[in-house]
């Protein structure tokens, strides 16, 4: 029996010491900067545009192959007398988060660092009722770094 | 890189190989009634037997007290489109600590070997998922059922790590057809 | 035919028993309700976790919310079970428990009869849901549920001797005082057997008996060391696996208010109930309130062991189980029993029955190490279907 | 002596399917067991139920994307899966590795094998009967070492941090002090567990003697791993067949000779309190450096050959057969599961046992299913 008495008095220290579950929704864990949630593109502030010009070096790169890109000309192109620099920008985006294995190989073949890693619990947050609204277009992956909230980490 | 633990210096490739240092010289008396070609792996010695004495010369390897390669590590097959299908067993030996890889092809018309169970228990389950991967039929294996594939559809002509078997096409969930609208064609 | 009630004269003797029973009732809902929280608090903090909190302050309304989710829940039954025995089975379990609270003495005066035979109607009404774990388990035609029977038969059958004799046992022991001043010795009424503990409690004298009723107990309640049929990782849920909704309430809340009853008997038998300090400082009794506030704290020591053991012991099994009790638990109390037997006819002092309680204990110890340590016994055709096998 | 029951009333045996939706069966695995009494006549395994195609999937990606698959086909202790599919590549590349890229390699796998074993003694416990303390233990411990992989390699699980000839990018600044309060921890998990499990009467009366399998015929069954060794085989591949840094370390393979489940359970936890020490050792000999090689190709394209590496994992040794034929995706990729060696042996010992016992057999093989179903 002194096995057991051994093991109940385990229980019982643990039973002094505090309790280590932390109540989710309330008080969310700090994120580490190198969080991978879901990958989304990043917004040039200064000239008011994606930094992607939709290269497809990604959705060559992807295992998965859960992007979709289409490219177009820049209508704020020097050429037509813009600010940017960029001839091509993207048209249209698509990522399926469904699909995505987030192994964040189409950041490291971006040469735009135009896609990155989303860091904060709003990337990890997205459950939807229909697998189908799993797929962000433009406008949904450019909305967090259009609000200003990605730190993106880059690795050096 | 970890060097083979049997030699000191890896040996440069003068031809004919003598593969002085690797286990040849002993595996070559252990297997003298078979003919054996041998072949220099990343890491160990590789043998090619001829398919009929196949399991005769495993049974040799394992009861050889020079050898005793009493574990089978692993056993698979390689699909070499034309050149048929390469049965690998890897061996190793507890007491001995030194490992073999050997080798046999089969031509894709008749894939029949020999079961290695009689040799070691272990490779019972391994052939069961080489035949239905690979449609290698293995004579007098004591439980042949499909290990991995589900058994109560008829899949016994399906094999799919074949370089025939094509991948499946990914049901394309994203571009112009879908986006937001529920009844999207590709929508699973 | 007219007692009185809270002061009330004359009110027909049925009424009385229908008021009685209604309040129990009302006590019975609540305290399980309490414990279902309680255990799932206590539990969570012996693993350092938190337990319910989002229902209610600090989570309290967590069993009224499991409450309600269960009498919403559509309580089917599987197509080909025996629609009786499937039906009747929750009853066969919770109706015993709930009629064993009659002889409960909870306080001086607040119990709902005063029985005679107080022990034997209690040990007899128990003995009934083992009917009705079977019924549970063949009626719902599934095999898990079946082996989940077979083995809460079996455990409810060997684990009841044990308990029945340390009952018995104490239940020898118990002094009454009679009415020419005499003192008569053993009775199977509950009131007196609490009102003989004014000055000692049982538990002095009869420490082996304390320490068994505990482990009977726990198997009886299908707790920790001893909840084989129902044993989620082997069985699924044992019995009553097929039932949902309100039936499987009616199992759950048995479960329960079962674990209410062995904790109120525990405090009054051993722990001396309303009785015990109150002897050693006045000679009449103490007010009601402080009764029920010590009766309530004895019992509550019974329950924290209970939550204290299933958080950190494993599961025995099968054969495990029987052989303690036969072997181990069932000669103990034999012998006990003749102890007590001795004293009484010889008239030896006390104080022997209290060593001989202390080497017992020594002995259960002592036995238990040694059935852990001897190789392990392969089931008979063990060594014959091995070779099988291979 | 045991007295054999009279049988002249013929019984009719029980047939039960214990699985693929059981709380015990640690996945989708299925056994139907067929019991006379309480006692286990015969039992047949079925698997596949969790099967992928991560191999086949494995020949239509280069040698970058097939790491993602390895982490799943090893979810308890992705690091030890990317390690020998890494070194796959690298032996047949002839890449070389930077000193200090394999030092992290060792003591993530290191970390990795902790958490992994921390992972079966929880649902061990639970197997074995205790309401959940164990696994809250476990699950303590498990969580403090997976929030630094999470500060690593930015994923909990799937790292995918590994790449051929060093790691992805460098490990954070505060690297070897967050190392040192995770090894802390997990020395008081150890702690706990000991006393509560150890030398618990009905623990040990429940474990000890069941699941016998000797040391010939787990050689015979090519088991590998703490099952082996609980069984007195020293077959560890750290020790017999160094690879990284392993033979600078000192440490000798834990081995019980019991061969049963307690042996296993003891093995894996003395493995924990192995690891630590292990850790602290690497700790000591890590340098600052590069953790890349400097000229490493965009795209990798292999030469011809074929490549058999096998690592030590936390349940066995998982080994990566590549045949590459030039390109830069693999002819052929096999990988050898440990578990699933293991698994075959599961009829040989449980039957002649109870069922309680058989559920606790699985448990102490610690399978994990994407890892036999590959």
């Amino acid at each position: 029996m002194k096995g057991i008495l051994k093991s109940m008095m385990v229980t019982a220290s643990t039973f002094a010491r505090k309790p280590v579950t932390r109540e989710y929704p309330e008080s969310h864990r700090e994120l580490p900067e190198r969080d991978r949630a879901f990958p989304l593109l990043l917004w040039d502030e200064d000239i008011n545009e994606p930094f992607c010009t939709g290269c497809h070096a990604c959705e060559r790169a992807c295992p998965v192959e859960c992007m979709t890109v289409i490219m177009k000309d820049n209508p704020n192109h020097t050429a037509h007398d813009g600010p940017s620099k960029r001839r091509k920008i993207i048209d249209s985006f698509y990522i399926d988060y469904g699909r995505c294995m987030r192994c964040n190989i189409c950041v490291e073949v971006c040469n735009f660092e135009a896609i990155a890693m989303n860091n904060t619990w709003q990337g990890h947050e997205t459950s939807v009722y229909d697998r189908s609204d799993l797929v962000m277009d433009l406008p949904q992956l450019l909305a967090e770094s259009k609000a200003g909230e990605i730190q993106e980490w880059v690795a050096e | 890189m970890t060097t083979d633990e049997t030699n000191g210096e890896a040996v440069e490739e003068t031809p004919p190989d003598t593969f002085e240092g690797t286990l040849w010289p002993d595996v070559n008396r252990a297997l003298s009634a078979v003919d054996v070609r041998p072949e220099r792996g990343a890491l160990d010695l590789i043998v090619h037997l001829p398919r009929k004495d196949v399991i005769r010369g495993l049974g040799m390897l394992k009861h050889d007290d020079e050898l005793h390669f009493d574990y089978l590590r692993s056993l698979t097959a390689v699909d070499n489109e034309d050149e048929g299908v390469d049965v690998v067993y890897h061996l190793y030996s507890v007491s001995k600590n030194h490992n073999l890889t050997v080798k046999t092809t089969l031509a894709n018309e008749d894939k029949v070997l020999e079961t290695a169970t009689t040799v070691w228990q272990a490779a019972n389950w391994l052939e069961r998922e080489v035949a239905e991967m690979f449609g290698v039929t293995f004579n007098g294996h004591p439980d042949p059922r499909p290990l991995l594939m589900p058994e109560d559809v008829d899949l016994s002509d399906v094999h799919p790590l074949l370089k025939s078997h094509p991948f499946a096409e990914i049901d394309v969930l994203q571009g112009e057809g879908l986006g937001h609208d529920r009844d999207a064609p590709g929508d699973v | 035919m007219s007692t009185e009630i809270f002061g009330i004269e004359n009110v027909n003797v049925w009424v009385d028993g229908l008021i009685r029973v209604l309040l129990i009732v009302g006590f019975m809902t609540v305290v399980v309700m309490g414990l279902i929280y309680g255990e799932r608090k206590i539990l969570a903090r012996f693993q350092q976790r938190l337990g319910p909190t989002r229902t209610g302050p600090m989570g309290l309304l967590q069993s009224v919310a499991d409450a309600l989710k269960l009498v919403g829940k559509e309580d089917l039954r599987p197509r080909n079970a025996d629609p009786w025995t499937f039906e009747l089975a929750p009853y066969l379990v919770f109706v015993p428990v709930f009629l064993g609270f009659v002889i409960v003495p909870f306080v001086l005066d607040w119990q709902i009869r005063i029985l005679e035979l107080g022990l034997l109607y209690f040990v007899a009404i128990t003995g009934v849901n083992i009917v009705g774990w079977i019924m549970a388990g063949w009626g719902s035609d599934n095999r898990y549920a079946m082996i989940g029977g077979m083995r809460a038969a079996a455990q409810g059958i060997s684990y009841e001797l044990p308990l029945v004799l340390a009952l018995v046992s104490v239940a020898m022991v118990v002094e009454v005082p009679l009415a020419d001043g005499e003192v008569a010795r053993g009775s199977l009424n509950l009131n007196e057997i609490v009102a003989s503990q004014h000055e000692v409690p049982n538990i002095v004298w009869q420490p082996l008996v304390v320490v068994v009723f505990f482990i009977a107990g726990l198997a009886e309640l299908n707790r920790t060391p001893f909840d084989i049929p129902v044993g989620e990782s082997e069985v699924v849920g044992g019995p009553f696996v097929e039932y949902s909704g309100i039936r499987w309430s009616m199992f759950f809340l048995a479960e329960y208010a079962a674990l209410l009853i062995m904790s109120l008997l525990f405090a009054a038998v051993f722990l001396g109930g309303w009785a015990w300090p109150a002897g050693i400082f006045t000679d009449e009794d103490w007010p009601r309130w402080a009764q029920a506030l010590l009766v309530a704290g004895k019992a509550s020591i019974f329950v924290f062991m209970v939550f204290w053991v299933r958080a950190s012991v494993p599961r025995l099994r099968i054969d495990q189980l029987m052989g303690f009790s036969w072997k181990i638990l069932l000669p103990l109390m034999l012998a006990q029993v003749m102890v007590n037997g001795l004293v009484l006819v010889y008239d030896w002092p006390e104080i022997i029955l209290t060593v001989v309680g202390l080497i017992g204990i020594v002995a259960l110890f002592a036995m238990v190490d040694r059935a852990v340590r001897q190789p392990r016994q392969r089931p008979a055709s063990a060594a014959q279907l091995q070779s099988e096998a291979v | 002596m045991v007295v054999e029951a009279p049988s002249e009333f013929e019984t009719q045996d029980l047939l039960i399917n214990v699985g693929p939706q059981h709380p015990s069966t640690h996945g989708v695995f299925r056994m139907v067991l067929e019991i006379d009494g309480e006692v286990v006549k015969d039992l047949v395994p079925y698997i596949g139920y969790l099967h992928r195609g991560a191999e086949k999937l494995c020949e239509n990606n280069d040698f970058r994307q097939g790491i993602g698959y390895m982490d799943r086909t090893e979810y308890l202790a992705a690091h030890n899966a990317e390690l020998s599919y890494v070194m796959a590549v690298e032996a047949l590349g002839e890449i070389e590795v930077p000193e200090r890229a394999q030092w992290i390699r060792m003591i993530l796998c290191e970390l990795n094998r902790i958490s992994s074993h921390f992972m079966f003694l929880g649902a061990f416990g639970i197997d074995v009967g205790v309401f959940g303390t164990p696994f809250i233990y476990a699950w303590r411990e498990r969580e403090t070492i997976i929030d630094l992989f999470e500060e690593i390699s930015g994923d909990r699980m799937m790292y995918a941090y590994f790449r051929a000839g060093g790691l992805a990018w460098e490990v954070p600044a505060n690297f070897e002090n967050r190392v040192r309060e995770v090894l802390a921890s997990a020395q008081q998990g150890v702690k706990d567990f000991d006393g509560l499990l150890t030398e618990n009467e009905i623990f040990i009366a429940r474990t000890k003697g069941v699941g016998f399998i000797s040391a010939e015929d787990a050689i015979e069954m090519g088991m590998s791993g703490p099952t082996i060794r609980a069984s007195g085989v020293p077959l560890d591949i750290r020790k017999t067949e160094p690879y990284l840094f392993y033979d600078q370390l000192d440490f000798e393979p834990i081995t019980a000779n019991g061969g049963d489940v307690f042996d296993r359970y003891i093995v894996r936890l003395q493995e924990i309190s192995q690891s630590i020490d292990l850790i602290g050792q690497c700790l000591e000999r890590l340098q600052p450096g590069p953790i890349t090689p400097e000229r490493m190709p965009r795209m990798l394209r292999l030469p011809e050959g074929e490549a058999y590496i096998r690592t030590e994992a936390p349940r066995g040794e998982y080994g990566v057969y590549m045949v590459s034929k030039g390109g830069n995706k693999p002819h052929r990729l096999k990988v050898r599961s440990a578990c699933l060696s293991n698994l075959q042996a599961l009829k040989q010992m449980s039957v002649g046992q109870y069922v309680a016992d058989a559920i606790i057999i699985l448990g102490s093989i610690d399978i994990v299913l994407s890892e036999v179903d590959r």
